[in-house]
């Protein structure tokens, strides 16, 4: 892989460095943590504050989503790995304006225990935390085991419906639970079609055989469900929709959200063509698309592939989903 | 009895910080097999960082574990941030303040280092873990102990457990972390924090052993 | 490369039918013409019409950029190709309000004859058509031979500050004046790390050696002014600071925005990485940054590599480019 | 004097066509060295477009040579699509509502369509582009007529003289197109648009030729 990167060990100093000069009127980085990217409207006294943290190279996640109407302050961690608790627990603070504060973030070992520990070391600070784990990647779990399930594109989801609740003046617990209903009414699925390299590995640590595709990757390279030639953009698009509805089973006339997200080196005009059947196979269900987000959303480094993300509407997730909100990654107006 | 001083022990955590820097792509390498491929990356970057710290200080084994501890739990994240951030937390907790360490209170800072692995990572002997390295090793002490033979024989027995628990991982299907999800493909090669596990309580064995009197 | 697609013939008509169906909210496709994409705020009468086009592959230029306070109008070429006469001459009367129709487009030979006949086309309807012509890469040509040069990503300034000032109920005249100091304002020049592959063709037309880099390399994989070992990240950013800031000759203290754009498969993080040394190297020279972007806002294909894009800043270039706008590629608040 | 008819045309460029479709990967491949490698791809795309519409259909020269312009202008885009739409378009134009064509007319059709090209490309001979092969193509027709050669022959003439300026182009450094950024590196191969613009003068002539009478 041909990179523009410094040491391999300092590509995350340099990324946030960069991130803060870039984005100084919606970001800036704690005074006390170099690891802690904080919104430049932050703490919002009386208000719940929004955190959120994972490992580095999904940009814009998840820094990319701090700002107004968003996340509050967040974790930054090394390249595919959970910031640390301590990361964790000062964006806590960071994002501490009096009334509480959640932490939206996605089901991963590291992640778990490091959030787990924050919340105890925040509890001791008076801070009240109260969490929501994603785990919207059908392909990680059966449905049976939800909870073992990844936290993937549908945290976007997440933030930015948690983040809006939170700019209401909703309660702490108010809060955790739409987001919450947020999460719950989320359903993922990626697909990979070539590996990524961590920089200081060298090497890609998951192959993608040319010709073939991963289905129900992850945003590590977790393998997928299935290993299977790879088929046209229709047919790709056709069972990734498939896949995401028949788990999320939802009644006919349901208003969704649609994210087709890229992994990183996938050209942008293929996920518009992938979206041209998504959206065919969505609307053949019976379901109405209320809003559809392409892009570089959540990312793996350079990996090829796509993730596609659904979530299931009802009043008020939509209003949520529709209010203002501007960081790095996501303009809304 | 046997005993080794808690004084100068930080040497025994830099000789183990030198370890796990030097296995940095071999800890990789085994990861990459059916991880992420970042075990020696991220373990290097803390040990480093902490024999960093101690470079040229005189510091107790409590207080070297200590401060590896929080380098690890403050700095390293991911997974073995907190593992083994808890662990060498609460090593150090066990024997902090104290002269000399005999068998008895290796073997409590054994158990609270463990305990703190479990409380926090809640994976089980067979996951493919590094408690697979741990427990055995922890319980081998114990029976060596418990059966009459000497600290130093006793140590003998916890490094001959790691080592064999390291290997046990070969044959065992991965239930927790990142391999868990490559079910069937995840048999047939070592667990990377199984090895790093048995490096760690390999330096601490020998260290301690030598220093014995 | 592994892609999403279909027919590789069929990439662009893909592309397109599956952005509008994301989009719109803010774009429709021409009723007369399935390569014009047209802003759904289009036309407006009494206000001069903005219209660009190019060759697809670029995404989300071109089409990215239709929408209010942006462009109006987008006439789509097949990848890397020139659009037709007839989508150029479609997409202007799609614009067209009345007022006159500014094309704003980049220097290819391809785009230069098509609109050239459009143009013709346009003033047989009564259309009035006045042109800018984007060359703002400097490594395409020396400073005498600018006119020769290539349009890249300043383009993006151009509309947006075109499309501001039509906003604004400007003539034709001043309009168009104010685009053309707008790229005039404008130096960029990209580092390719990576060739990319058009669809039908199925391999790179060109090469970068691993451990190499192209200085100067254009939007289609045009050769730059040198073949180097690939450096660091703060020296290539450096490098291409430099030879922007050389060229640009700008005094102490001017205000400049800052674009640091993606060439398709390079990941988010690297273009921080470069922005961290490139603001720096900016604000060494007495120069101050009024506004950063960063991301994949002008790509090609899964090209690795990023570009760099410095404009120059007077008052009324700063209002222009302050100026709200939302399009599917460019929400600004 | 020689004449061929206009009526029944239409399979001259069906021909012209053919031989453009069969030549895409050739096409794109002598692009791929010093362009982007699309010239096949494109000429193809848009003559394979305008065979479909011509086929069986009973149309006349300038009726095929009018809808291929309109194909190509309409489209095509890129270089290619208003270079050799203006072409055809005015060889088209050139002999619209003529019974039959003789060698004057077919001069006059020629010269047309090489100043809609230039007028639009403004690209001189030399420059490395399809005019390298249109323009000694042209002049040595119209010396074989004037020189008193008959139709025919003046046909074998132009074919001649444009794959000798189709080769000519093998030593020229582009000075036009995206070839020209290249500079040096550009000398050594030949021309796409040169080599593509061989192969319509030469399927013209050759279906002129066949139908003489
Ligand atoms: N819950 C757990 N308890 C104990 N050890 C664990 C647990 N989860 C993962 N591990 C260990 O972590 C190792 C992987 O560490 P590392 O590669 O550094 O982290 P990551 O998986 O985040 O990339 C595994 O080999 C395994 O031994
Ligand atoms: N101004 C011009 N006049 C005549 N021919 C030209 C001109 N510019 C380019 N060409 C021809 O166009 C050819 C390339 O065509 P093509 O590959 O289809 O378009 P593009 O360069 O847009 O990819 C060149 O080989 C050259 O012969
Ligand atoms: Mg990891
Ligand atoms: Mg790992
Ligand atoms: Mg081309
Ligand atoms: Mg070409």
């Amino acid at each position: 892989m041909q990179r523009f990167i410094n040491d391999p060990d300092n590509v995350v100093d340099d990324t946030v460095r960069g991130f803060v000069k870039a984005h100084r009127d919606l970001v800036r980085l704690s005074e006390t943590n170099r690891r802690v990217v904080v919104s430049t409207a932050a703490p919002r006294q009386g208000r719940v504050g929004v955190v959120t943290g994972g490992g580095s190279g999904h940009e814009p996640a998840f820094i990319g989503y701090t700002g107004k109407g968003l996340v509050d302050a967040v974790a930054v961690g090394e390249l595919f790995s959970s910031p640390t608790a301590k990361s964790f627990h000062d964006a806590i603070k960071e994002a501490s304006g009096g009334a509480g504060v959640v932490c939206l973030y996605g089901n991963y070992a590291g992640d778990n225990m490091n959030v787990k520990m924050a919340q105890k070391l925040s509890q001791k600070d008076g801070i009240e935390v109260a969490v929501v784990v994603a785990n919207d990647d059908v392909c990680s779990a059966p449905p049976e085991e939800r909870e073992k399930r990844r936290g993937v594109a549908g945290e976007i989801f997440m933030w930015k419906i948690g983040g809006a609740k939170a700019n209401e003046g909703a309660s702490l617990e108010e809060v955790r639970a739409t987001a919450q209903k947020a999460i719950d009414n989320c359903r993922s699925i990626g697909v990979g079609l070539g590996p990524c390299t961590l920089p200081a590995v060298g090497h890609p640590n998951f192959q993608i055989e040319a010709g073939t595709m991963e289905v129900g990757i992850g945003h590590h390279g977790e393998p997928g469900i299935r290993v299977e030639p790879l088929k046209t953009a229709a047919e790709v698009a056709r069972d990734m929709a498939r896949i995401v509805l028949d788990d999320h089973a939802l009644p006919s006339g349901t208003e969704v959200a649609v994210l087709v997200s890229g992994l990183g080196a996938t050209p942008l005009n293929e996920l518009y063509i992938l979206n041209d059947t998504i959206e065919a196979e969505i609307v053949g269900r019976g379901l109405s698309i209320h809003r559809t987000y392409v892009g570089n959303y959540f990312t793996s480094l350079e990996m090829v592939g796509a993730t596609l993300t659904v979530l299931a509407l009802d009043d008020e997730l939509k209003r949520l989903l529709d209010a203002e909100a501007h960081a790095p990654g996501f303009h809304q107006a | 009895m046997q005993t080794f001083p808690n004084a100068g022990g930080g040497a025994i955590v830099e000789a183990m910080a030198a370890r796990i820097v030097e296995n940095r792509a071999y800890l990789s390498e085994i990861d990459g097999k059916i991880g992420d491929g970042d075990h020696g990356v991220n373990m290097a970057k803390g040990f480093g960082l902490a024999a960093e710290r101690l470079a040229g200080r005189d510091t107790t084994l409590a207080e070297a574990l200590a401060l590896l501890g929080d380098v690890l739990m403050g700095e390293i994240g991911g997974s073995m941030g907190p593992l083994y951030g808890m662990m060498f937390t609460e090593f150090a907790e066990a024997i902090e303040g104290v002269e000399r360490i005999d068998a008895a209170l290796f073997s409590t800072m054994l158990h609270k280092g463990l305990e703190g692995v479990q409380s926090i990572g809640s994976a089980k002997v067979g996951d493919k873990t590094l408690l697979d390295t741990f427990v055995p090793a922890v319980e081998a002490f114990d029976a060596a102990t418990g059966g009459g033979r000497s600290f130093a024989e006793a140590l003998d027995a916890l490094v001959e457990a790691a080592d064999k628990g390291r290997d046990s991982t070969i044959d065992l299907v991965a239930r927790i972390g990142r391999a868990s999800r490559l079910g069937e493909r995840s048999r047939g090669v070592l667990d990377a924090g199984a090895t790093s596990c048995a490096l760690i309580l390999g330096s601490l064995a020998e260290g301690a052993a030598r220093r014995l009197s």
